[in-house]
C-alpha cells in the first residue's frame, strides 16, 4: 500500500510542479508546453482515481485539443513587453493575489479533509438506473440518461461555441475555410503520417465511441479523436477544410443536438416525459443519439480547433458568388 | 493520510496556483491559461468526492465522473471563444492585455489587408 | 508478477518525470517541443504496465488513445512553432 | 511452461525499463537539441516496445494482444515524424 501511497505523492508534486512552470515560465510559448504537460499528468492522475472515463476526456481534450488551440493563438500574438509590464500587478498587489490563492486553497484543503466518513454516493442508484438500459457503463447511463439535460445542453454549447467563433471572422473572410492556411506538403514524414494515420485513428475512434456503452470510452473522447484525424490532412496541406457556409458542414455540427433533443420531446408521447426513454427501446435510441452525436462533437471541435475562416474563397467559388 | 486525501491537496494546490496566475499575470493569454489550471484543480476535487464515494463494486461515483466529462467539454469550448476573442483583439488593437490604457500606435489589423 | 509490473511503472514514470524537468527547460524551442512525447511514450508505457498488473482492460484504451492524439499533438505543435517562426 | 513465460514477460519489461531510463540519461547529458530528440524517440520507443513484448503473454485475449501491438505501431509511425519534424525545427532555429 506504501508504494501506491509514494505513487500519488510523487504526481501530485508533479503536478503541481509542472503547474507552477507554467505560471512561471518566460515565454508563452513555453507556458502552453507546461499547461500540456501538466494535463498529461493529471490523465495519469484521473487513472489513479478510478476514473478512467474522464482520464480519457483529459487526455483528449484538456491537454491535447487545448493546448493545440492555445498554441495557435501563440502563433500570433505579438505582445509588446512595455505594455505587459505596464500592465502586471505591482509587487504588493501580486502578494495580495497570493494570500488569497492561498487562503482560498487552505480553506479548500480544509473543506476536502473534511468531508463526512462514509462519502454518500449515488454510485449504487447509478447502477441499479443502468442495468435497464442496457449499458453497462455507469458513467455513459449518467450522462444519457439522469443528467440527460446537462449533456442535451452541453451538445448545444459546443454549437453556440462553434458560432462565436466563427463570427470572429473579418468580414470579407466569412464563407471561407476556417483555419489559417498550411503549404501542402507533396512528401516528406508529415504528408507521410496525415495519410497514414487518418484511417487507423478513425477505426479507433468509432471504437471508443463504440465501446462507450459498456466500457469507459463515449462520443466526446471518439469524437476528439475523429476531429484530430480529420485536422491532420488539413495541417499538412493534403486537404481542404469544408467553407463554414457549406451546409453539410452545418448539418454534421446540429445533428447530434438536433437527434438529442428530438428523441427527447417525442418522450412525451412514448414514456414518461421529455428526455426519457420507452424502457423497450431505450438502448436503440441511445445508440442513435451517441452516433449522430460523436458525428457532430467531431465536426465541431474540428472547427473549434481550426479557428474562424482565414483562407480565402477558393476561385470557382468567388466566381459562383458574384454570378 | 491516504493516497486520496494527498490528490485532493494537489486539487487544492491547482486551484491556488490557477486563482494567483489568473489574479497576478497581465497577459490575456496566460490568464486563459491560469484558468485552465484553476478549473483542472476543480475537476480534480470532483475526482476525489468520485473517488470517494466507490461503492457497489464500482472504483468510483459515476454521478460526478459524468458531470466532469461535460465540465471539461464546455471548458473547452470556453476557452476556445476566450482565445479567438483575445486573438481578435490583438488582430484590431495591438493589445495583448486588457489594461485600463491601451498601448499607443495600435498595430494595423493584419486580417484586413486585401 | 502484479509487484513487477508496478515498479517497472514507477521507475519508468520517475525517468519520465526527470525527462520532462530536463526538457521544459530548454533552452531552444524545440526541446521543448519534445515534452509532448515523452509524456506521451512514457505515459502511454506506464498504463500499460499499470493496467497489465490490476488486469484493468479499460486503461489500455486510455493508451490507445494517447498513442494517437500524442501524435497528432506532436505535430500540430511543431507547425505552430513553425507559424512562430515565419513571424 | 508458465514459469518461462513469466520470466520472459519480467525480463522485457525491465528491460524496457532500463531502456526508458538510458533514453533519459541520453537526454539529459547530451550536449545539443539534435542529439536529443535522437536519445528521446530511439530509446523510447525501443523500451516501449520491449513492454508490449513482455505484456503481450499476459494479455487476457487476442483483443488486447492486437491493442497492445497498435499502440506501439502508432507511436513508431507517431514518434518518427514528430522526431523528424522537431529535429527540422531545432535545424531551422540554429541557423
Amino acid at each position: 500500500m506504501t508504494a501506491g501511497l509514494l505513487f500519488d505523492l510523487m504526481m501530485a508534486l508533479a503536478v503541481l510542479g509542472t503547474a507552477a512552470w507554467t505560471l512561471a515560465a518566460r515565454t508563452q510559448f513555453a507556458a502552453v508546453i507546461g499547461f500540456v504537460a501538466t494535463g498529461l499528468l493529471l490523465s495519469l492522475v484521473w487513472v489513479r482515481l478510478g476514473a478512467v472515463d474522464v482520464a480519457l476526456t483529459e487526455a483528449a481534450i484538456g491537454a491535447g485539443a487545448t493546448g493545440v488551440i492555445i498554441l495557435y493563438v501563440v502563433a500570433r500574438l505579438r505582445g509588446g513587453t512595455a505594455e505587459i509590464s505596464a500592465a502586471t500587478p505591482s509587487r504588493a498587489q501580486r502578494a495580495l493575489a497570493a494570500l488569497l490563492a492561498v487562503a482560498v486553497g487552505g480553506v479548500l484543503a480544509l473543506a476536502v479533509l473534511n468531508l463526512p466518513d462514509p462519502a454518500p454516493s449515488l454510485a449504487e442508484a447509478a447502477l441499479a438506473g443502468s442495468a435497464p438500459l442496457g449499458l453497462g457503463n455507469p458513467v455513459s447511463a449518467v450522462l444519457m440518461a439522469h443528467r440527460g439535460l446537462d449533456t442535451l445542453l452541453e451538445s448545444v454549447v459546443l454549437v453556440f461555441a462553434v458560432l462565436a467563433v466563427w463570427s470572429m471572422a473579418a468580414d470579407h473572410r466569412w464563407g471561407g475555410a476556417p483555419g489559417p492556411v498550411f503549404r501542402r506538403e507533396e512528401s516528406g514524414p508529415l504528408s507521410l503520417l496525415a495519410r497514414v494515420l487518418p484511417p487507423v485513428g478513425i477505426v479507433v475512434g468509432i471504437y471508443i465511441a463504440w465501446v462507450g456503452a459498456d466500457a469507459p470510452g463515449g462520443k466526446f473522447q471518439g469524437g476528439t479523436i475523429l476531429a484530430a484525424m480529420w485536422i491532420l490532412p488539413w495541417i499538412a496541406g493534403l486537404a481542404r477544410p469544408p467553407s463554414i457556409t457549406d451546409w453539410r458542414l452545418r448539418l454534421m455540427i446540429a445533428a447530434g443536438p438536433l437527434t438529442f433533443l428530438c428523441v427527447g420531446l417525442a418522450g412525451f408521447a412514448v414514456a414518461d416525459g421529455f428526455l426519457s426513454y420507452p424502457p423497450s427501446f431505450a438502448k436503440p435510441l441511445i445508440l442513435l443519439i451517441e452516433a449522430a452525436m460523436t458525428l457532430s462533437v467531431a465536426a465541431a471541435l474540428a472547427c473549434l480547433i481550426a479557428g474562424p475562416p482565414e483562407r480565402r474563397l477558393p476561385p470557382e467559388s468567388m466566381a459562383a458568388d458574384r454570378r | 493520510m491516504s493516497g486520496t486525501d494527498i490528490l485532493a491537496l494537489a486539487a487544492c494546490g491547482l486551484v491556488a496556483i490557477g486563482l494567483y496566475g489568473v489574479v497576478a499575470q497581465a497577459e490575456v493569454l496566460r490568464k486563459i491559461i491560469a484558468f485552465n489550471l484553476l478549473g483542472a484543480g476543480v475537476f480534480l476535487l470532483f475526482g476525489v468526492v468520485a473517488r470517494r464515494g466507490a461503492a457497489a463494486g464500482l472504483a468510483a461515483d459515476p454521478v460526478p465522473q459524468a458531470m466532469v466529462i461535460t465540465g471539461l467539454v464546455v471548458a473547452f469550448a470556453a476557452t476556445a471563444l476566450a482565445l479567438v476573442l483575445t486573438l481578435r483583439l490583438h488582430q484590431i488593437t495591438g493589445a495583448a492585455t486588457v489594461a485600463e490604457d491601451p498601448p499607443s500606435g495600435a498595430a494595423p489589423d493584419p486580417a484586413s489587408e486585401p | 508478477m502484479t509487484q513487477l509490473l508496478l515498479l517497472a511503472a514507477a521507475l519508468v514514470l520517475l525517468t519520465v518525470l526527470a525527462g520532462l524537468w530536463r526538457v521544459l527547460r530548454g533552452p531552444q524551442r524545440a526541446d521543448r517541443l519534445m515534452a509532448a512525447q515523452l509524456l506521451c511514450t512514457g505515459g502511454i508505457a506506464a498504463l500499460l504496465l499499470v493496467a497489465a498488473a490490476y488486469g484493468i482492460e479499460a486503461i489500455v484504451d486510455v493508451a490507445l488513445l494517447l498513442a494517437l492524439l500524442g501524435a497528432f499533438t506532436s505535430v500540430a505543435f511543431v507547425m505552430a512553432a513553425r507559424l512562430v517562426g515565419s513571424r | 511452461m508458465s514459469v518461462v513465460i513469466g520470466i520472459f514477460s519480467a525480463v522485457c519489461v525491465l528491460a524496457g525499463a532500463f531502456f526508458f531510463l538510458a533514453g533519459t540519461v541520453g537526454l539529459i547529458r547530451f550536449p545539443d537539441t539534435l542529439s536529443r530528440v535522437h536519445a528521446l524517440t530511439k530509446a523510447d520507443n525501443l523500451g516501449l516496445g520491449l513492454i508490449v513484448l513482455g505484456l503481450l503473454p499476459l494479455a487476457s485475449g487476442a483483443g488486447v494482444a492486437l491493442k497492445l501491438v497498435l499502440i506501439w505501431a502508432l507511436v513508431l509511425v507517431g514518434g518518427a515524424t514528430a522526431a523528424q519534424l522537431i529535429g527540422a525545427a531545432a535545424a531551422k532555429d540554429e541557423r
